[in-house]
C-alpha cells in the first residue's frame, strides 16, 4: 500500500495530489505535457523534496514534512523505470541489473543478475551494451534492473514511449503481465487513454498539477469533466456558446460554426463545449427528414472516408471538423465520398456538457 | 636634432640603462621610443630582423659581435658602471662572505645576460668553497638585471648582484653594498649606430651625446661613471 | 538531485571542502592585486606615460587583430561547421593546434617563419612589408595565438544552428549566402560573441609570442602584459595597478561571455542577437 | 504533379523510391523510426542529393542525375513543413512568414504575411516570438510560411508529432482541410496509421528504404504484406512456425507459446506470423464446445478488461499477449473479468500470414 | 545541407577562400620550426643539459600540478553541476576568472598573496613552507593557471552526464558517494579526461605566471617555456629544437582531447571510460 498527500511548488504551478495504490493494482496518470506527471514519480521516489505532506509505504514513512523525516531515494527503494529507461551505457546489461543488487554479496550479484535476465528472456544480451539492443529490449532490461533491486513499489514514467509504433502493442500485453506478477503497487505515467487502460485498474489525469478527474476508463468516456478529458477519450469535442432557458434540465448550445447542439445535460450560459464520441455520431442523407428520437442535426461535408477493421471513419465539415464512425454498410448505402453533403446525427443524451477549452487549444 | 616631426628614434638598450637614457631622451629634441631588456635578448632580436636605430648594451661583446656580423656599425664605449650587492633595506647583509650563509635567497642574472656574465667573473675570484657556498644560494636567473632588482624589491629574494646605478634608481626599496675593489668586474658599456637604421643621423647624434652631452650627464645622474 | 535540503552528511562535506579550497586559492591572488593597490596609488601610476603607451598598444593592436579574426574566422568557421569533407577532422584540429602550443613556442615559430630569417621572410620583404618588432607584428602574434579560441567557439555555435533552419531558409527561396546572413549569424550570434571575448581576452593577455616576435619598444610593441613585466622591476607600483586594470578588463569580458552563453541554444539566448 | 524515382545511399542502407502524386491529393509515407522518410522529404526538397534517379514537378526537372540537372532547394520552393517546424526563433510571427515572401518587393512583405497570419487565424500572434505560442498555433504558423512562400508541392515531416494528445485530433481535421485547400501535390511523413489515413488518399509503406506496399488505409488493413504493416494497423500478430502440410492451400501454425492457428493462406514451412484484428476475435468460456465455423480456438487467461466507447477492448494471455473486442453485451455474458478463463476463436480466412517479424521486434 | 556537391558558387568560393587563409597562417609557423631545426641539429641541441633539465623540471611540475587538479578540482566540479544554490553563477565567474588573466598578471598576484612579503606571507612562512624560487612555486602557477580549464571542462561533463542515470543510481540504492564513483566518474570520464589533457597543456606552455613567482633556476624553477626565452638570447638553434619537443607533445595532447571529445554524449563516448 503506497499512499501519498503531497504539495510541492512546480516552476509554474503547484503540485498537489492525494493518492493511495494497494499493493499488486496500478494508477494510471495520464495528462498533458508539462502537467506535472513526472515530478509526481519524482516525489515518490524522492527525487525531488514536496513542500508539505506525508508519504507513506507498507506503514512506513518515507516522508513527513511535519515530522521532518525524508528518507533518500536509496532507502526507499522504488523500482523507477525512466522514460528513456536511464540505462547506464557503460556497463553492460548484466552489469545494470547487478547494479541494483546491492542487498546481495559482491559474488552472488553476478549469478542473480544472469538469472534475472534469463526471467525476463534477455539471458542472451547479458554482455551487450544498451546502445547495441533494441528500444523493446531496453524495455525489459529496464524492468529486470528494477524489479532486481526488491522494490517496494514500481514507478514507471511513459515506460512505452521510447518503443516505435509497430512494437509498442505487443510491449503494452506484455508489461501489464509483468507489473501484476511484482506484486507492489505500481504508479505508471503516460500520455495515452488506451494505454493507461490497458495497463492499469485505476485512471487519473493531472492537469496542471491537480487531479482533475480520477475512476476507471469507462468512467472517464463516459463523464469527461473537462474537453482535455473528453478529447484524450477520443470524443470529438465542439465549442460554442450555451444558451439561456432551454427546458427539461437540458442546455441548447449555439456551435462556433453554426448550427446549434442539443445536450440533456445543465450549463450555464456562456462559453461551453460539447462532447460527443464519434460512434454516437451516424450519417444521413443531405435534405432526409428528421426521424428517431435524436435530436442534434447538423449538415456537413465529407472530407474523407477511411476504412479501418470494419469499421468506416468518416471526416466532416460542419463549420468546426467532426468525425464520425459508421459501418461499411451504411458507407455503401449513403455513398460516402470526399465532398459529398451528408447531415451527422446524434442524440442529446449521448453529448456531454464539459468547461471550454482553454487558449491553448488548437 | 634632426627635427621633431620626423620618425622617432628607436633605441635598444640594455635594461640597466632605462633610467638614464629615458632622462637623456627628455633632453633630446626629437622623439625616442626605447626598448629595455637583457642584452643578449636584444642583440638576438637584431640578429632575427630587428631594425632599432641604436643598440646600447651592457657590455662590449655582443656590440663587437654584432659588428662584425654587419649588423651594427663600429661601436663605442660610452659608460662604465659597478657591480654591487644589493639587499632590502635594513638587511643584515653587509659583505660578500654574507652571502655564503646557508639558506640565504639569491637572485642572480642568467649567463649570457651582460650582468650575469659580470657576476660570475666575480665568483671566478673567489676561493673555490666560497663561490660554491654563493652560487648554492642562487634561486633564480633572472632575463636582465631589472628582474633581478624587482626580486629584491619585492622581498622575495634576500639579495642579489645588481649595477650601482639599479641599486641608486630603487633607492629605498634597495640598498647597495660595494664589493671589494679587487674583485669588481669591469662594467663597460658599449652602443652603435644599427646598420642601415631608418633616422642614421639622428641615431649616431644619439650615440656621440652619450660620449659627450646631455647624454652623458644623464649617465652621470643616473650614477654611471664615465668611460674609460 | 537539486535543490535536495535533506542532511548534507560526509560526501557533501567533501565536495563543499573540495570546493572551498579551489575557491580561496583562485580568488585569493586576484584579490590580492586589488589589496595591495590602493586606488589612489592605482590611480597615480596609471597616470605614467609607460603603462598608458603600454594600454594604448594593447587597445590598439587587439581591436585590429579581433577585426581581422572576426572577418576571416566567420566564413572559416561556417565552412567547417556546415560542410563535411574528407580531412575535415584533421584541419580543425590543425587550426586549433595553437591553442596548446605554448606562447614562447609560437613565437619562436612566428620568427621562423614570418622572420627575415624565415621561410616567408625574402616574400615579405620582396612586397616592402615589415612585421617583425613593428606594431603590425604585434597584431599578427595576437591574431596568431588568439583566432583558435575564435575558430573553436564559432564552429561549435555555427554547428548548434538547428540544421532544420538553414534547410527551412533554403526551401524559402533563400540562398546559401543570405541563409548565412540572415540565420546562421543571427542564431549564432551568441555564440560567436562568446567566442569573440574569449579571443580578445587571449590577445589582451598574450605575452610570450609577442615578446619574442615583435619586441617590447615602448608605444610599438610594448602591449600591457609586455610593460607589467617591464615595470615589475623599475616601478612594482605601477606594475601593480596595471595588473589590476588587467584583471578589471579580464572580469567585465568573462561576465560578457558568461551574459552570451548563459542560454545554451540558439533559440533561448536569440534575444541577445541583433536583428 | 510531383514525379520522382530516386536511389540515395543512407547510413546503413539504400533510398529506393518511386512516387507520383497528383495535385491536390496527398500521399502519406509511414514506417518505423530510421526507414528513411525524413531523408525522401530531403532529397525531394534538394536538401539531400540522391545518387541517381528523376524528380520532375509540373514538367520541370528539379534533378536529372544523367543530365546533371539538379536544382538547388531555393529554386525548387517546395514547402516544406519540419517536425519540430523549425521556426525561426529570433523573429517574430509574421517575420517568419515574410522571409518566405521573397518573390514580392520588400514593403509588400509585412502587408502579406500579416494577411497570410490573418488567413490562418492567428494574426493576433504577429509578434509573438515561436516560443511564447502553442503547438497548435505554431503548427499553423509553419504552415502559413510554407504556404506562403508559393510552393509548387508540399512536404510535410510528422506535422503533428510535436503536438499534445488533446489537441491532436483537432490538428488533424485542420491539416487536412489546409492542405487540400492548397491544391498542390502533398507527401506527408508519419508515425501513425490513422493519421495517415485521415490526411491522406494513398499510404505508401517504408521499411528500410523500400516502400514494401502502398494502397489506401482499407487494402493496407485486409492485406497487410508485412508483420509491420499489420500491427501497424491494430491487427494482433502472433509468431509461430509453419507446418508442412496442411491441406487445401491453408497453413497449419504452431504458435510460439504453445496451440496453434490456422490460416486460409499459404506459406512455406519455416518461421511465420500470422495477423488478426481484436474484432475478429470472439471469446467463448473456457471449455464451450466448438461450435460455428471458426477454426482457431486458443485457450487463454483475461489479463484486463477495458470498456471504451461501447466496445470492450480484453487483453488475453494465450501464451503470446492477444487482444480482443468484444462488445458490452459479451463481457456481462461471459463474467469476463482479470483471472477468468476463456477461449479465444477466429477464423481462418480472417488469418494473414505476414513473414516473421525481425529480431527487433519485442 | 552536408555532403552536397551540387556547384560551389561565389559564396562557396569566399567560405573556401577565408578557411585557406587561416590553414595557413595558423600552420606555417608551426611547420616553419621544424624546417628549420633539421633533425641534427634538433637531436644535437636536445643533449644539451640546460634543454634535458628543462624538459625534467616542466614533467615534474605539470605532473604534481595535474594531480593537484584532478584531486582537488573533480570534487569541486561535480559540486558545482550538480548543485543548485543561490550565488552559484557568480561563484562559478569566479573560479573561471583565472582564465581570462594575462598570465604576467597571475605571477604578480600570486606574489602579492602568497609572496614573502604578500598577504599570506607571514602565515606561510611560520608554517615553514617556501613557495618562490622553489619547485613548489611553479607547482603553484601551474596550478593556479591551469586549474580553471579543468573545473570548466569537468563541470560541463559533469552536468551532460543524464541526470535521470544519477537519479536511477539512487533509486536502486546507491548513496551519493557510490553514484559519484560508479556512476558519474565514468559517464563524464571523456570530458574528464579532455579536460585534464587541456590543462596540462596549459600547465606545460606556461610561462608569464612562473617567471614573476618562481623566477628561473636552471633544474629547479626554470621549466622549458622559460628555458626557450632564456635561450632566445644565447643560443637560437637550442630554443627551436625545444620549441620543436613542445610542438610535438603538444599535438599529442591536442588529438588526445579530440579522440576523448569526440563521442560528445556521456554514452558515445564511454568506451573510452575506465571500468
Ligand atoms: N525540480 C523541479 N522544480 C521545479 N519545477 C520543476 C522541476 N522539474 C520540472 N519542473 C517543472 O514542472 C512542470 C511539470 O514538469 P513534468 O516533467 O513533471 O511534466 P510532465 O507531466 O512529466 O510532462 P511530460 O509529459 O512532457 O513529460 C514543468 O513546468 C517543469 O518546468
Ligand atoms: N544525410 C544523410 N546521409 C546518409 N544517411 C543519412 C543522412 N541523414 C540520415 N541518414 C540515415 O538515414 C536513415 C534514415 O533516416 P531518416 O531520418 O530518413 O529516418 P526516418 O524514417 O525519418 O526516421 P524517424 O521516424 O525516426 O524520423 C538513418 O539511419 C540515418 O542515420
Ligand atoms: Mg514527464
Ligand atoms: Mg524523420
Amino acid at each position: 500500500m503506497l499512499r501519498a498527500e503531497l504539495a510541492v511548488a512546480l516552476r509554474e504551478f503547484e503540485l498537489r495530489v492525494e493518492l493511495a495504490v494497494e499493493s499488486g493494482r496500478g494508477l494510471a496518470v495520464v495528462g498533458p505535457s508539462g502537467a506535472g506527471k513526472s515530478s509526481l514519480l519524482r516525489v515518490l521516489a524522492g527525487l525531488l523534496r514536496p513542500d508539505a505532506g506525508r508519504i507513506e509505504c507498507d506503514g512506513e514513512s518515507w516522508f513527513d514534512a511535519a515530522a521532518g523525516t525524508d528518507l533518500p531515494p536509496e532507502r526507499r527503494r522504488c523500482g523507477f523505470v525512466f522514460q528513456d529507461y536511464a540505462l547506464f551505457g557503460q556497463m553492460s546489461a548484466w552489469r545494470n541489473v547487478a547494479y541494483g543488487l546491492g542487498h546481495l554479496r559482491r559474488r552472488e550479484r553476478r549469478g542473480a543478475a544472469l538469472e534475472l535476465l534469463d526471467r525476463f528472456g534477455i539471458a542472451a544480451l547479458a554482455e551487450a551494451r544498451p546502445a547495441a539492443i533494441s528500444g523493446g529490449e531496453r524495455q525489459r532490461l529496464a524492468l529486470a534492473r528494477a524489479l532486481g533491486s526488491r522494490p517496494r513499489a514500481l514507478l514507471l514514467d511513459e515506460p512505452l514511449a521510447a518503443l516505435d509504433a509497430s512494437t509498442r502493442g505487443a510491449a503494452t500485453r506484455e508489461l501489464r503481465r509483468l507489473t501484476a506478477a511484482a506484486g507492489v503497487p505500481t504508479v505508471l505515467v503516460t500520455h495515452d487513454f488506451t494505454e493507461a487502460s490497458l495497463l492499469a485498474e485505476e485512471i487519473a489525469v493531472l492537469e496542471r498539477g491537480e487531479i482533475v478527474q480520477r475512476g476507471d476508463a469507462e468512467t472517464l468516456a463516459a463523464r469527461p469533466v473537462s474537453a482535455f478529458v473528453a478529447d484524450l477519450t477520443g470524443a470529438v469535442v465542439l465549442t460554442g456558446r450555451a444558451l439561456a432557458g432551454a427546458g427539461g434540465g437540458g442546455t441548447e448550445v449555439a456551435l462556433d460554426g453554426g448550427g446549434t447542439a442539443l445536450t440533456a445535460e445543465p450549463a450555464a450560459p456562456g462559453p461551453v463545449a460539447v462532447g460527443v464520441h464519434p460512434w454516437e455520431i451516424a450519417l444521413e442523407p443531405a435534405g432526409a427528414a428528421a426521424h428517431g428520437s435524436a435530436r442534434n442535426r447538423l449538415a456537413a461535408t465529407v472530407t474523407s472516408v477511411t476504412a479501418v477493421g470494419g469499421r468506416v471513419r468518416v471526416a466532416l465539415d460542419a463549420g468546426q471538423p467532426l468525425v464520425a464512425e459508421v459501418t461499411t454498410a451504411s458507407r455503401d448505402e449513403l455513398g460516402l465520398r470526399p465532398g459529398a453533403e451528408v447531415v451527422a446525427v446524434w442524440k442529446a443524451s449521448a453529448t456531454r456538457v464539459v468547461p471550454a477549452p482553454g487558449a491553448g487549444l488548437l | 636634432g634632426s627635427g621633431g616631426d620626423a620618425a622617432p628614434l628607436t633605441v635598444s638598450a640594455a635594461a640597466s640603462l632605462t633610467d638614464a637614457f629615458e632622462a637623456y631622451g627628455k633632453a633630446l629634441p626629437g622623439e625616442q621610443r626605447f626598448s629595455f631588456g637583457g642584452s643578449d635578448a636584444l642583440a638576438a632580436q637584431i640578429r632575427q630582423g630587428a631594425e632599432p636605430d641604436v643598440y646600447a648594451a651592457a657590455n662590449t661583446a655582443y656590440p663587437e659581435q654584432l659588428a662584425a656580423a654587419g649588423l651594427v656599425e663600429e661601436p663605442v664605449v660610452f659608460a662604465r658602471n659597478q657591480l654591487v650587492i644589493a639587499a632590502p633595506p635594513g638587511s643584515e647583509i653587509g659583505s660578500l662572505a654574507d652571502l655564503a650563509a646557508p639558506g640565504l635567497d639569491l637572485v642572480v642574472c642568467a649567463a649570457g645576460v651582460p650582468c650575469g656574465d659580470y657576476t660570475r667573473e666575480l665568483l671566478d675570484r673567489l676561493p673555490a668553497a666560497e663561490r660554491q657556498a654563493i652560487l648554492a644560494n642562487v634561486r633564480s636567473e633572472e632575463a636582465d638585471v631589472k628582474g633581478v632588482v624587482g626580486k629584491i624589491a619585492e622581498g622575495a629574494a634576500d639579495a642579489g648582484f645588481v649595477y650601482s646605478s639599479d641599486a641608486a634608481a630603487a633607492a629605498g626599496r634597495v640598498e647597495a653594498v660595494a664589493l671589494p675593489a679587487r674583485l669588481e668586474p669591469t662594467v663597460a658599456y658599449g652602443a652603435a649606430v644599427v646598420a642601415g637604421a631608418a633616422e642614421p643621423a639622428a641615431a649616431e647624434e644619439f650615440v656621440a651625446g652619450l660620449l659627450d652631452g646631455p647624454g652623458a650627464e644623464a649617465l652621470a645622474a643616473a650614477g654611471f661613471l664615465p668611460p674609460p | 538531485m537539486r535543490g535536495r535540503g535533506r542532511r548534507v552528511g560526509w560526501f557533501g562535506l567533501v565536495l563543499g571542502l573540495a570546493l572551498a579550497l579551489c575557491l580561496v586559492f583562485l580568488t585569493l591572488p586576484i584579490a590580492a592585486i586589488f589589496l595591495e593597490a590602493g586606488p589612489a596609488e592605482l590611480l597615480s601610476s596609471l597616470g605614467s606615460a609607460q603603462a598608458l603607451e603600454a594600454l594604448w598598444v594593447s587597445l590598439l593592436t587587439t581591436t585590429i587583430a579581433l577585426a581581422v579574426i572576426l572577418l576571416v574566422g566567420t566564413p572559416a568557421a561556417y565552412l567547417l561547421a556546415t560542410r563535411s569533407f574528407r580531412g575535415r577532422a584533421a584541419l580543425v584540429t590543425l587550426v586549433e593546434l595553437p591553442l596548446v602550443v605554448p606562447p614562447a613556442v609560437a613565437g619562436i615559430g612566428l620568427l621562423a617563419a614570418f622572420g627575415p630569417a624565415g621561410l616567408l621572410g625574402g616574400a615579405i620583404e620582396g612586397a616592402g612589408v615589415r612585421l617583425v618588432f613593428v606594431t603590425a607584428g604585434v597584431v599578427v602574434a595576437l591574431v596568431f595565438v588568439a583566432s583558435p579560441f575564435y575558430l573553436r567557439q564559432a564552429q561549435a555555435a555555427f554547428e548548434a544552428v538547428d540544421p532544420t533552419w538553414t534547410a527551412a531558409s533554403r526551401t524559402l527561396g533563400a540562398g546559401e549566402a543570405r541563409t548565412f546572413a540572415r540565420i546562421a549569424i543571427p542564431a549564432a550570434a551568441p555564440g560567436l560573441g562568446a567566442g569573440a571575448a574569449l579571443a580578445w581576452g587571449r590577445a589582451l593577455g598574450e605575452f610570450g609570442a609577442t615578446l619574442i616576435f615583435a619586441g617590447s619598444l615602448q608605444g610599438v610593441t610594448q602591449t600591457a602584459p609586455l610593460a607589467i613585466v617591464a615595470l615589475f622591476g623599475t616601478d612594482f607600483d605601477a606594475a601593480l595597478a596595471l595588473s589590476a586594470v588587467l584583471v578589471a578588463v579580464a572580469a567585465a569580458l568573462l561576465a560578457t561571455v558568461k551574459l552570451l552563453t548563459r542560454g545554451r541554444g540558439p533559440t533561448e539566448g536569440a534575444g541577445l542577437a541583433p536583428r
